[in-house]
């Protein structure tokens, strides 16, 4: 069984990698944190497969579980960035050069 | 360990760290930083450190890429290139990292082989910690009783260091003198921000009590499971961060307004400190908790020990969620204290 | 209660602890900071020549702290080294912390209860860094008195955030290679405690591994004290700091760097593997030589007189580690005496520093046109200092000068010798033209207008204290820095 | 494979720690340079955690230590080294502070300067 | 038994991972592939998650169950969260003027948002 176990970890790193993909060449900030989200919930599935293999999952429940926590937070904080920065391109930073982007709806 | 898992994390942590530098925006640079802190818990867990992985769970991934957003929320996501001298920096930069990195290469070829069970960090003080801590402290968890006993007087520093930093930031921002909110336009926000976020209020409502409890939950646990002080009060101050987030920072500062959390921050760090002192004035030395059993009732020297580090633990919870909050606040606020996230 | 046996823990709790205190009671009275943190410091500086005095009765101090034996917990060692040190840390914060009631409250008002709580904290870092006999521990320590800093530089003038800013990334690079050089160590051998470090480590001493953790951690200690090739960061830091802070950072921080030095280079390690193991020495004199040469003309070159002094601290960081690396008896002897000497002239010139700027509002040098007739008591301490600084004989710079010089001819280093004397003879030149611009040339009003006594008070004290030092130097080596100086070399 | 499983490690942390150094050296923005600091960082425990690794150690928890008696000897070689875990624990906490008081003084810069890239502040400030 | 059962729903997860990581990559826009990622995440995490509080269930014990309620715990979480975080990015994504993808005569603005 442990071996099934490693092999789907090794399966899921893979999975993360091509993940990481969408985090490292966007096209947008938002598809980064589109990938980053999803590393994220692998990683918490992960982290009890990882437990499984030590056979003390009794110990990585309670990381798995804050780390699901704290991903959710991350998650908000970034989206939450965009109530404040209506833009997702970095040239049009902040509000002192501020236009509209294409198909603005709040404006 | 886990070799297979090891090697795959590796590279990926590589890939992500080349490009969370290299990216050409900031918010996208934090975002990376963020998973490759992900990947480093992952990381940690696989080489068997869960109290590290909990940690870096709690503040690597979580609080301080927060921090990061708030950080590039109040100033610009905009990168630049230098426009002169890009050369030489860069000629510099490579120059020390490539020194830095063959000393380091050199010095690897000596080490004793990864996970090798009979080098000597493995078999010069570690197998005393092991066997004895039972005995000793009668603490399962071997990491919290190194934390919290052996090697106490680091924790308690290392405790100050987060009280420190806290501070820190608040001389710098809160009372620096410049209290305007930054450069962002607000337009009829709170009326559009309460109907959009209906879902993710609604949400938070549900999930913060819950981490709240689970919170409590890691800092009474620490001695059994992995977690302890540390990780428990990042997960309240994280708590207090997502109901800035979500709502706004007022509803998180009514909650714990300033005053209260310089003086709860301070409070925490005392009573470590004051732990250590009492057993200074007992007549044993600082911190030699085993002292105690004479005012705790019903309690035997290694009981006493045992006792005594979940109360430096709550000291220590205390201190951090109080300090994560204030730095999270001063720095999506620039220390204005007005608009959050 | 509390026997004598608890002094080593008290010198670092106290003030430790009346920093959360002073911070909480800040929140209700501002006025009760101050005065709190005078009488923390002093209870702090009362256990600490306690402490020194058992030293020097009955031989090193070990305090085992919660009770466990030194490789497993962390223990205190205090022996005629850091006892030494000790005693002018506590002692230059107490006089700095008299002096800047008057400073911080006109410079920071409304910051006055974190700018304690950070003061406190500070000096507690840098004596717990200068007490603890763990090098791990050390490093936590290093973190906290840099953190501090970081924070105090950065609330002076607005020139001072991108410095502070470069420190920070400097600080944190130097403090991190510390780290990872403790790390080296602990690898090959499995321990962090100093003393057992220095048992294990002679089996150990072909390894590469141990060559490299020394080279990270002397780097790493370096670019703490802003040795020659990184010591870009520190004169924008301490100038624009506020001169609360500067008083205190300017005299200590680079000084107690050498004293991690010098306890890694003959606790640690040992002054057969440093000295003869290593074909170091050479080089790194001649480093030494080239930053005192170029901290001395660049001190030539600065039109801030604060700015001035900053460079000075660079060019005294070159003799004291050049002392270091000598490998003689003298040398050695002249470096310990000189954190002692140095602390002392460096403190008394900021503290001069800072009262002229506070009564004068501005600190270029122009400024100071008429000042001895102005200030006149302000400004015979600050001679004092110079005159010091200088190596002028009754005077305590002199006599850590002259064993660094007998140091540099003993070991046939005459680059170091010629580059002590040049920079005495560039100091000579700095402070005569102080004098010329302030003796000399007219006010424009020329009332007496003197400092507040409570700036004068531990301006005068440092300035007695450095011709007391210099008198009784030869007493001050026989009966502590000569055990202090490892013997064999 | 031998030879990499053995030193992978610490190939990698040297390898994170030279990509941390870049960053913070060569980089133009400050908060380009603090991810540089953090990644730097970070280096220094993979590679404290890994001197910690032990093939055939489980987490350093003993078992079955929940409330109960625990009946057989405990072996050292069963769980892994917990002391560096220790250590890295405190230095995550500091680098987290130290974080915390870069990304203000950042924030500072940027109000007082409105930039946040090097070159531009240096201008500035020798105005 | 258990084994089998645990199998299967482990590689049933992570074929449903493996079509979110596809759609992840091969997806036309955001929009879609954030539909791709917000479903197939969760769903995968679920049958995994399952898997293993089924497999850590082979030893009956109070511990073991208290382990299973624990990830039922995570479970849950993720099932309240992820949606969650989902539509955050969504709706950040359609503040900031994102156009959805209409076909491909007709994608003109997506290009030129890279960054």
């Amino acid at each position: 069984m442990s071996n099934f176990f490693i092999a789907s970890g090794v399966v899921l790193c893979l999975f993360m990698l091509l993940a990481l993909y969408r985090t490292i060449f966007g096209p947008t900030i938002i598809d980064r944190m589109m990938g980053a989200n999803i590393i994220g919930t692998k990683t918490t599935v992960l982290l009890i497969i990882i437990g499984t293999i030590y056979e003390r999952v009794d110990m990585f429940v309670d990381i798995a579980l804050a780390y699901a926590m704290l991903n959710f937070i991350v998650t908000i904080g970034a989206s939450r960035y965009f109530a404040h920065h209506k833009n997702i391109r970095a040239e049009g930073y902040g509000v002192l050069n501020h236009t509209p982007a294409k198909g603005q709806i709040n404006d | 360990m886990i070799w297979q898992i090891d090697i795959m994390i590796l590279t990926l942590i590589v890939i992500c760290g080349l490009f969370a530098i290299s990216v050409k925006d900031l918010l996208g640079a934090a975002v990376v930083f963020g998973a490759y802190s992900f990947l480093m818990c992952l990381l940690w867990t696989e080489m068997g450190a869960v109290d590290v992985a909990f940690t870096e769970a709690a503040v690597g991934a979580g609080v301080s890429t927060v921090l990061f957003f708030a950080a590039v929320h109040r100033s610009s996501r905009q990168v630049k290139a230098r426009v002169s001298g890009a050369m030489l920096y860069k000629g510099l930069g490579l120059l020390a990292s490539g020194l830095m990195g063959g000393v380091l290469f050199y010095a690897s070829t000596d080490f004793p082989d990864w996970a090798d069970p009979a080098s000597p960090a493995s078999s010069h003080l570690s197998p005393h910690f092991i066997t004895q801590t039972i005995a000793e402290t009668s603490v399962p968890n071997i990491v919290t009783s190194v934390l919290a006993d052996y090697r106490g007087f680091d924790t308690m520093f290392e405790t100050a260091v987060v009280l420190t930093a806290g501070l820190a930031v608040l001389i710098i921002l809160r009372l620096g003198g410049c209290r305007t909110a930054g450069p962002i336009r607000e337009k009829n926000a709170a009326i559009q921000a309460a109907y959009k976020d209906s879902i993710i209020r609604f949400v938070t409502r549900m999930v913060v009590p819950f981490m709240q409890l689970f919170a409590l939950y890691v800092v009474a646990h620490g001695h059994h499971s992995p977690g302890g002080g540390f990780q428990g009060g990042v997960i309240l101050g994280a708590s207090f961060i997502l109901l800035a987030i979500s709502y706004d920072l007022k509803m998180a500062l009514n909650r714990i307004n300033e005053k209260a959390a310089l003086l709860l921050a301070n409070t925490g760090v005392l009573i470590y400190g004051g732990i250590g002192f009492l057993c200074l004035l007992l007549g044993a030395n600082f911190l030699d908790y085993s002292i105690l059993h004479r005012i705790l009732p019903a309690t035997d020297e290694i009981a006493a020990r045992s006792h005594a580090m979940l109360g430096v633990e709550i000291g220590v919870a205390l201190t951090v969620m109080v300090i994560v909050m204030i730095i999270y606040n001063n720095i999506v606020s620039n220390g204005s204290y007005e608009k959050g996230l | 209660m509390i026997d004598t046996t608890q002094f080593p823990a008290l010198i670092v709790v106290i003030p430790l602890l009346s920093a959360f205190i002073v911070c909480m009671a800040g929140c209700f009275n501002r006025r009760l900071c101050q005065p709190l943190t005078v009488l923390a410091l002093a209870g702090s500086c009362w256990a600490s020549f306690a402490t020194l005095g058992q030293v020097v009765k009955s031989g090193a101090i070990h305090y085992r702290l919660g009770g466990w034996a030194p490789p497993m917990g962390i223990e205190y060692v205090i022996d005629h080294l850091n006892g030494l040190v000790l005693v002018v840390i506590t002692t230059v914060a107490l006089l700095a912390a008299v002096f800047a009631k008057i400073s911080v409250a006109e410079e920071l008002p409304t910051r006055i209860n974190l700018f304690y709580t950070l003061y406190l904290l500070l000096v507690t870092g840098l004596l717990g860094m200068t007490i603890t006999g763990d090098a791990f521990n050390l490093y936590v320590l290093l973190e906290i008195s840099a953190l501090t800093t970081y924070a105090l530089i950065t609330i002076g003038q607005p020139r001072a955030l991108h410095a502070s800013f470069n420190y920070l990334m400097i600080g944190t690079i130097g403090a991190s290679l510390y780290l990872l050089g403790v790390g080296h160590l602990y690898i090959m051998t499995g321990s962090l405690n100093i003393a057992d470090l220095a048992v294990i480590l002679p089996e150990l001493y072909s390894s590469r591994a141990i060559l490299v953790a020394f080279i990270l951690i002397m780097v790493g200690i370096w670019a703490k004290m802003a040795f020659f090739p990184m010591h870009s960061w520190l004169p924008n830091a301490y100038t624009y700091a506020p001169n609360g802070t500067s008083c205190l950072i300017a005299p200590l921080m680079t000084k107690v760097s050498v004293y991690i030095m010098l306890r890694v280079m003959f606790s640690l390690f040992t002054p057969a593997y440093v000295y003869q193991y290593l074909s170091m020495a050479n080089a790194i004199v001649w480093l030494a030589v080239i930053a005192i040469i170029s901290g001395s003309l660049l001190a030539l070159a600065q039109k801030d007189f604060k700015k001035m002094l900053t460079y000075l601290i660079i060019a005294e960081v070159g003799y004291m580690v050049g002392g270091a690396w000598l490998a003689n008896e003298y040398g050695i002897t002249g470096a310990i005496l000189h954190i002692l000497n140095d602390a002392l002239m460096t403190l008394c010139l900021f503290l001069a520093a800072g009262a002229i700027i506070y009564k004068v509002g501005g600190q270029q040098l122009t400024d100071l046109k008429g000042i001895f007739h102005r200030m006149p008591v302000t400004m015979t301490a600050f001679m004092v200092g110079a005159l010091s600084m200088i190596g002028v004989p009754p005077t305590a710079g002199f006599f850590s000068k002259w064993y660094l010089i007998l140091g540099g001819i003993q070991a046939a280093r005459w680059e170091f010798v010629t580059a002590l004397l040049f920079s005495s003879l560039v100091n000579a030149v700095l402070f005569f033209r102080i004098i010329e611009i302030g003796y000399f040339e007219t006010p424009e009003d020329k009332g007496v207008n003197e400092a507040p006594l409570s700036m004068l008070a531990p301006l005068l004290l440092v300035a007695v204290s450095l011709v007391v030092v210099g008198i009784y130097s030869g007493d001050i080596v026989s009966t502590i820095i000569q055990y202090a100086v490892p013997k064999g070399i | 494979m031998e030879l990499l499983l053995a030193k992978y490690n610490y190939w990698i942390y040297a390898l994170i720690m030279m990509i941390g150094l870049y960053g913070m050296l060569a980089k133009n923005n400050l908060i380009k340079k603090i991810i540089g600091m953090g990644i730097f960082q970070t280096g220094i425990i993979v590679f404290y955690v890994s001197t910690g690794a032990k093939r055939g150690g489980t987490i350093p928890i003993i078992e079955h230590g929940h409330g109960e008696e625990v009946h057989e000897v405990i072996k050292a070689l069963d769980y892994v080294n917990p002391l560096p875990h220790v250590l890295m624990l405190t230095a995550i906490v500091v680098s987290v502070g130290t974080l915390g008081v870069a990304l203000a003084i950042a924030l500072r810069i940027y109000t007082e300067y409105n930039t946040l890239h090097e070159d531009e502040i240096l201008e500035r400030v020798n105005d | 038994m258990i084994n089998t059962l645990t199998i299967a729903l482990m590689i049933a997860g992570l074929f449903f991972f493996l079509a979110t990581t596809v759609g992840v990559l091969r997806f036309p826009d955001f929009y879609t592939r954030m539909h791709a990622a917000g479903k197939g995440d969760t769903l995968s995490s679920l049958l995994i998650l399952v898997g293993l509080a089924l497999y850590n269930l082979h030893l009956l014990s109070a511990g073991n169950i208290l382990v299973t309620i624990k990830i039922l715990f995570i479970l849950m979480f993720i099932f309240l969260a992820s949606p969650t975080a989902t539509h955050a990015i969504i709706d950040a994504g359609y503040e900031s003027g994102i156009k959805p993808w209409a076909n491909e005569n007709n994608r003109e603005g997506q290009d030129d948002l890279a960054d």
